[in-house]
């Protein structure tokens, strides 16, 4: 049985394989150490994390949807100080790069959590959620507007000891002009894509199901939207691209490694399955394997060439 | 882990009792719920939670549902034979506590089915147990045999079309609450949520909630409900993780 | 059995019912006539028309998404005066007003397309389809630009003597601004939405799926995206909105009607079944009796009123 | 159109034929397609076209069909008994010319299930028939024995593991083409090609196209292939509605 080589470089920090849960749909880890060996995953990501305490939104906070959920928690999560002193010191021993997804609503937000985060000897890198409301700019999000993307990417970059990736939103026009800004504004790479906001209605009550009218489209239903744009965003940037969106099984994750992604995030399919991020890497490697694939390395990008070539 | 379909019964013209036999002996309790996939391939994405209702061994288990949307009538479609992949049994389950000599068992709807278990546990322990169960009308009622073995049952339909008319807390006079020590309510939140308004003060009890899931096993945040914490300040905590069953006390309605 | 009145008003328009194909999924009817009687659509919309005939894409054109598809026909059709000399007269047989969907590369070519399609008898309005790409500004879709867009449309309007529906594109970071801009142009009503650009890759061939790498993505998938946009939008705008996207069941259709819809299109559930249009309008007329709901007209906005209230 | 399912049939490992029995007869030729709806749920929006490869009856028809993918991988789990909701016969299959007196069924994998019943009308009709069916190895081999009590059968493989080795193109020698009237392909694009290649300017004949469908039923504009009209160049037409067969000459290959 040969041997397929599943490790990759992010930024510098080398993966032993490149599969790694979602931000949000893995909590801080303790949960899902129930259901495997951690060390099993290439990185651990956790939940977006704000400098302060914050409580979320009322429920219901989650939909279902055609091959796809809404969710709208709203970032709850204990603050920055207590993720560092609390959850992050259990992950170490899993052996594996820790990415923490930093998540405000100001850029000062975001450079003071980031810095903390960075002065931690348990993150390996952070994961910058633009997604977010800018309150200063009346609720537009940081990652619909390039140049204030590249803001906050800048300023975390001045304070971060660690590679910052950055998470696009693809609920955008040009998704290849944001990514190109945060690249200039120092990102080291590329985390793609958040949710699509969309909404479903409880037609017997007559409004809408999620408490917060709105929430984000994750799952398989979004998988064609990511590949589009993880594709055409790896033409143009040189760095490294984390791919998600609807990741459920090893193909998916081909899909995306063709597409141009350098490792694959498993969100909503964690929900489907708590061991899906293994499994996938299991359907993953047995893949290659059966493709005389020697490494997942080679795989990136691969489709990048196109048709009738 | 998959599971295999024993039976399915038809209850009433919507709900069904599964019976199903899962592959390796898993720890239970009542008040734990099984985190149910249902239909084939994508299309559905999240689990059911659907309450233990019966445990009949540590591998053979009863689930009560409603059919309400496309994974219920799924689910109903399931035959003997059928695997079924389920999750569970998950969360935490009704406490029970040594000295009790009393305690009342308050179920509405498809909130009954978790307390049949419940009845049982608390019965082999010697506790007597009173039940009071409400329905909508009298072609919804289900499951009072069950409960009639165990101890005295108070039936109440919306309509009267069957026992008392009213509500289960119609049924929670002065009177019968006397004598007992503890309650347990599982059902529709205005129901938990009147309960509580009942009861509080008077008789210590736990409420089974009921919230909109993701994962089912702590991980999204999606299934909270406020929960007073010690300064009595409600917190968002976890339906799936931390409950279903929480302390009445505790439990914020907004 | 109580009696449903199903009708609508459409800028200015009576529709007998609110149920109709949406472009591209009925071609120019011949087909579907086999299926079932036209004369029970609300309307009829056929195939996105230019003023030229174009030939369309390289295959393959379509591809399967989960809940969903891409396709990259590439606007074939016959052009302009051979819609309105061969495939449009069949039609009058049926009585229902045809809406005829109308697409280019440049504003003059929408605005004579309008104007040979306005002239005839057997259109009863226009559908602007402005998510091609503009020539003239390097291939930038007419629809992701409000300026574009408001142009465009009053340049049709000026010419046109039928009501003008705009057809909004998804793929922008501000949808409002973009309703907002061709309302205020003189748009009688939007369609929402078109498809989501997506892609899928072909891992055993190492390339996109489609000849053309990118496609539309519609279908089941993106109904929660729709329905969003189609409720921010409804609630500022004044004109009527053909609501559209993954609409496949009677609740659907009242899915998108209480979120702001005053009609509704259905597009990929033709392919799940031909006669998809007429089971989701049997569909609406019960759910109305079983519901209580006198005219669906009620339904429209219902769930704008939201949550908690 | 709901049809139930009769028989499964494994003709090789991924290879299977299914028997379905319409609810009511439909009218069908060799060389029409059915859409078969295939998952539960919203998971599949396409149906996948498949060829008839048989028909005992106006409503009972046989599919023979590879499991390449998730739909056709669904396909194979359905059992007698089941529903199955198909559309068709739908599409032009292949022309009969009075007059002949020798065809040419040429098929090649899963291209040779729509020869079987075109060579039975045609033997019907008196018309002798000659095939020449190519697989990959020999376990991809199947369906000779329908074939052979038709007529002679050249059988070829890649890896000449069964019949002989090659591929059908080598069979199509003149000496072979001497007697016959006409051809019938139907096979991978390569396969037609070089059959097209081959037979052209020699034997007339017709190619049964496969593109990737929408709606099956030609309003989507999903399955177009180039072929030539009257003015020799070619436009995209629809192989669902004016296809699945051309006359061979007037389709264009990129
Ligand atoms: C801890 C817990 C235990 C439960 N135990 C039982 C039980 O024993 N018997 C029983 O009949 N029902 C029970 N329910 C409710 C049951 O989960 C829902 O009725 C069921 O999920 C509806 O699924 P559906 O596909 O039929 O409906 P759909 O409306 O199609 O479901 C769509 C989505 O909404 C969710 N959803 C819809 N209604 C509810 C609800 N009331 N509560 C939670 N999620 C909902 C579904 O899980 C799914 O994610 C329980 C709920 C919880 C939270
Ligand atoms: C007119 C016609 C007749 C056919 N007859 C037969 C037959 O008799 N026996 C048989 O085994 N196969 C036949 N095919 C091919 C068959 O349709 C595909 O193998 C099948 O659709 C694959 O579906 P899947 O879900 O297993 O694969 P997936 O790859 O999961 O399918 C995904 C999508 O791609 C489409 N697709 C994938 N491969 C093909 C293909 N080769 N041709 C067309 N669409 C494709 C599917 O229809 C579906 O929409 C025919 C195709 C056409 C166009
Ligand atoms: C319940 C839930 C919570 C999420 N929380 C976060 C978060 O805190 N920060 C973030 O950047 N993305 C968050 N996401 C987005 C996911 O990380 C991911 O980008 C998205 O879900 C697409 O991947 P998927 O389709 O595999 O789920 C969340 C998604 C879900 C479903
Ligand atoms: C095969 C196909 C062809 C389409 N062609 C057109 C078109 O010509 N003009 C247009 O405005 N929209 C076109 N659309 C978009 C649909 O009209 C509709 O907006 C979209 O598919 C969403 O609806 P649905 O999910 O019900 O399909 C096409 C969609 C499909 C699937
Ligand atoms: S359902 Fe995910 S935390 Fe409870
Ligand atoms: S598949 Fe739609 S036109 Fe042929």
């Amino acid at each position: 049985m040969m041997d397929v080589d599943l490790s990759v470089e992010l930024a510098g920090i080398r993966l032993h394989n490149p599969v790694m849960p979602a931000s949000g749909c893995f909590s801080y880890g303790r949960e899902m150490s129930r259901w495997y060996d951690l060390s099993r995953l290439g990185a651990i990501v956790v939940k977006g994390t704000t400098l302060e305490l914050r409580p979320g939104n009322p429920t219901p906070r989650v939909a279902e949807t055609p091959s796809g959920m809404l969710n709208a928690i709203g970032l709850q999560n204990p603050g920055v100080d207590r993720v560092i002193a609390e959850e992050l010191p259990a992950l170490r021993q899993y052996g594996v790069p820790v990415i923490v997804n930093v998540a405000g609503s100001v850029v000062e937000e975001y450079v003071e959590t980031a810095r903390r985060l960075s002065g931690s000897r348990d993150v390996a890198a952070l994961e910058l959620n633009i997604s977010c409301p800018n309150v200063r700019c009346g609720g537009m999000h940081f990652g619909t507007d390039p140049d204030m993307a590249a803001e906050v990417t800048a300023a975390v970059k001045a304070v971060s000891r660690v590679p910052v990736f950055v998470k696009l939103s693809p609920n955008v026009t040009d998704i290849v002009a944001l990514a190109q800004a945060v690249e200039r504004a120092g990102a080291d790479g590329l985390s793609m894509i958040n949710t699509l906001v969309g909404m479903r209605i409880d037609i017997e009550r007559r409004r809408p199901i999620l408490a917060n009218f709105f929430g984000g489209l994750s799952g398989p239903a979004i998988k064609p939207v990511a590949l589009r744009m993880i594709y055409e965003v790896s033409r143009v940037v040189r760095i490294p691209i984390i791919g998600m969106g609807g990741i459920t099984s090893g193909e998916d994750a081909v899909e995306f490694f063709m597409a141009g992604a350098s490792a694959v995030a498993v969100g909503t399919a964690n929900f489907i399955k708590p061991t899906a991020c293994v499994d996938i890497l299991d359907e993953l490697a047995a893949w290659c394997r059966n493709h005389g694939v020697r490494a997942v390395r080679e795989l990136i990008g691969a489709a990048q060439k196109g048709w009738n070539q | 882990m998959m599971a295999q379909v024993v039976e399915q019964e038809r209850l009433t013209r919507d709900v069904f009792r599964l019976w199903i036999e899962m592959e390796h002996d898993a720890p239970w309790s009542p008040g734990q719920f099984f985190h149910v996939r249902v239909g084939e391939g994508l299309d559905h994405v999240l689990r059911r939670p659907i309450s233990l209702s019966e445990a009949v061994s540590d591998r053979r288990f009863a689930l009560v549902y409603r059919v309400m949307g496309a994974g219920t009538r799924w689910l109903a479609g399931r035959r003997p034979g059928s695997a079924l992949d389920v999750l569970g049994p998950l969360g935490r389950g009704f406490p029970l506590h040594p000295g009790d000599e009393r305690v009342l068992v308050i179920g509405g709807g498809v909130g009954v089915p978790p307390l049949i278990q419940l009845a049982r546990e608390v019965r082999r322990r010697g506790v007597e147990v009173a039940a009071v169960i409400g329905f909508r009308e009298a072609r919804d009622v289900m499951l009072v045999d069950e409960l009639a073995t165990l101890g005295p049952v108070h039936l109440l339909t919306e309509d009267g079309s069957a026992g008392m008319p009213g509500r289960v807390t119609d049924a929670l006079g002065e009177d019968f609450l006397r004598g007992a020590d503890r309650f347990y309510a599982c059902g529709p939140s205005p129901m938990l949520q009147a309960v509580q308004g009942k009861l509080s003060g008077h008789l210590p009890g736990y409420l089974s909630l009921e919230e909109r899931m993701g994962c089912g096993i702590g991980v999204c945040m999606g299934c909270v409900h406020p929960i007073r914490g010690g300064d009595g300040s409600p917190v968002y905590r976890r339906v799936c993780a931390d409950g279903p069953v929480f302390p009445a006390e505790e439990v914020a309605f907004s």
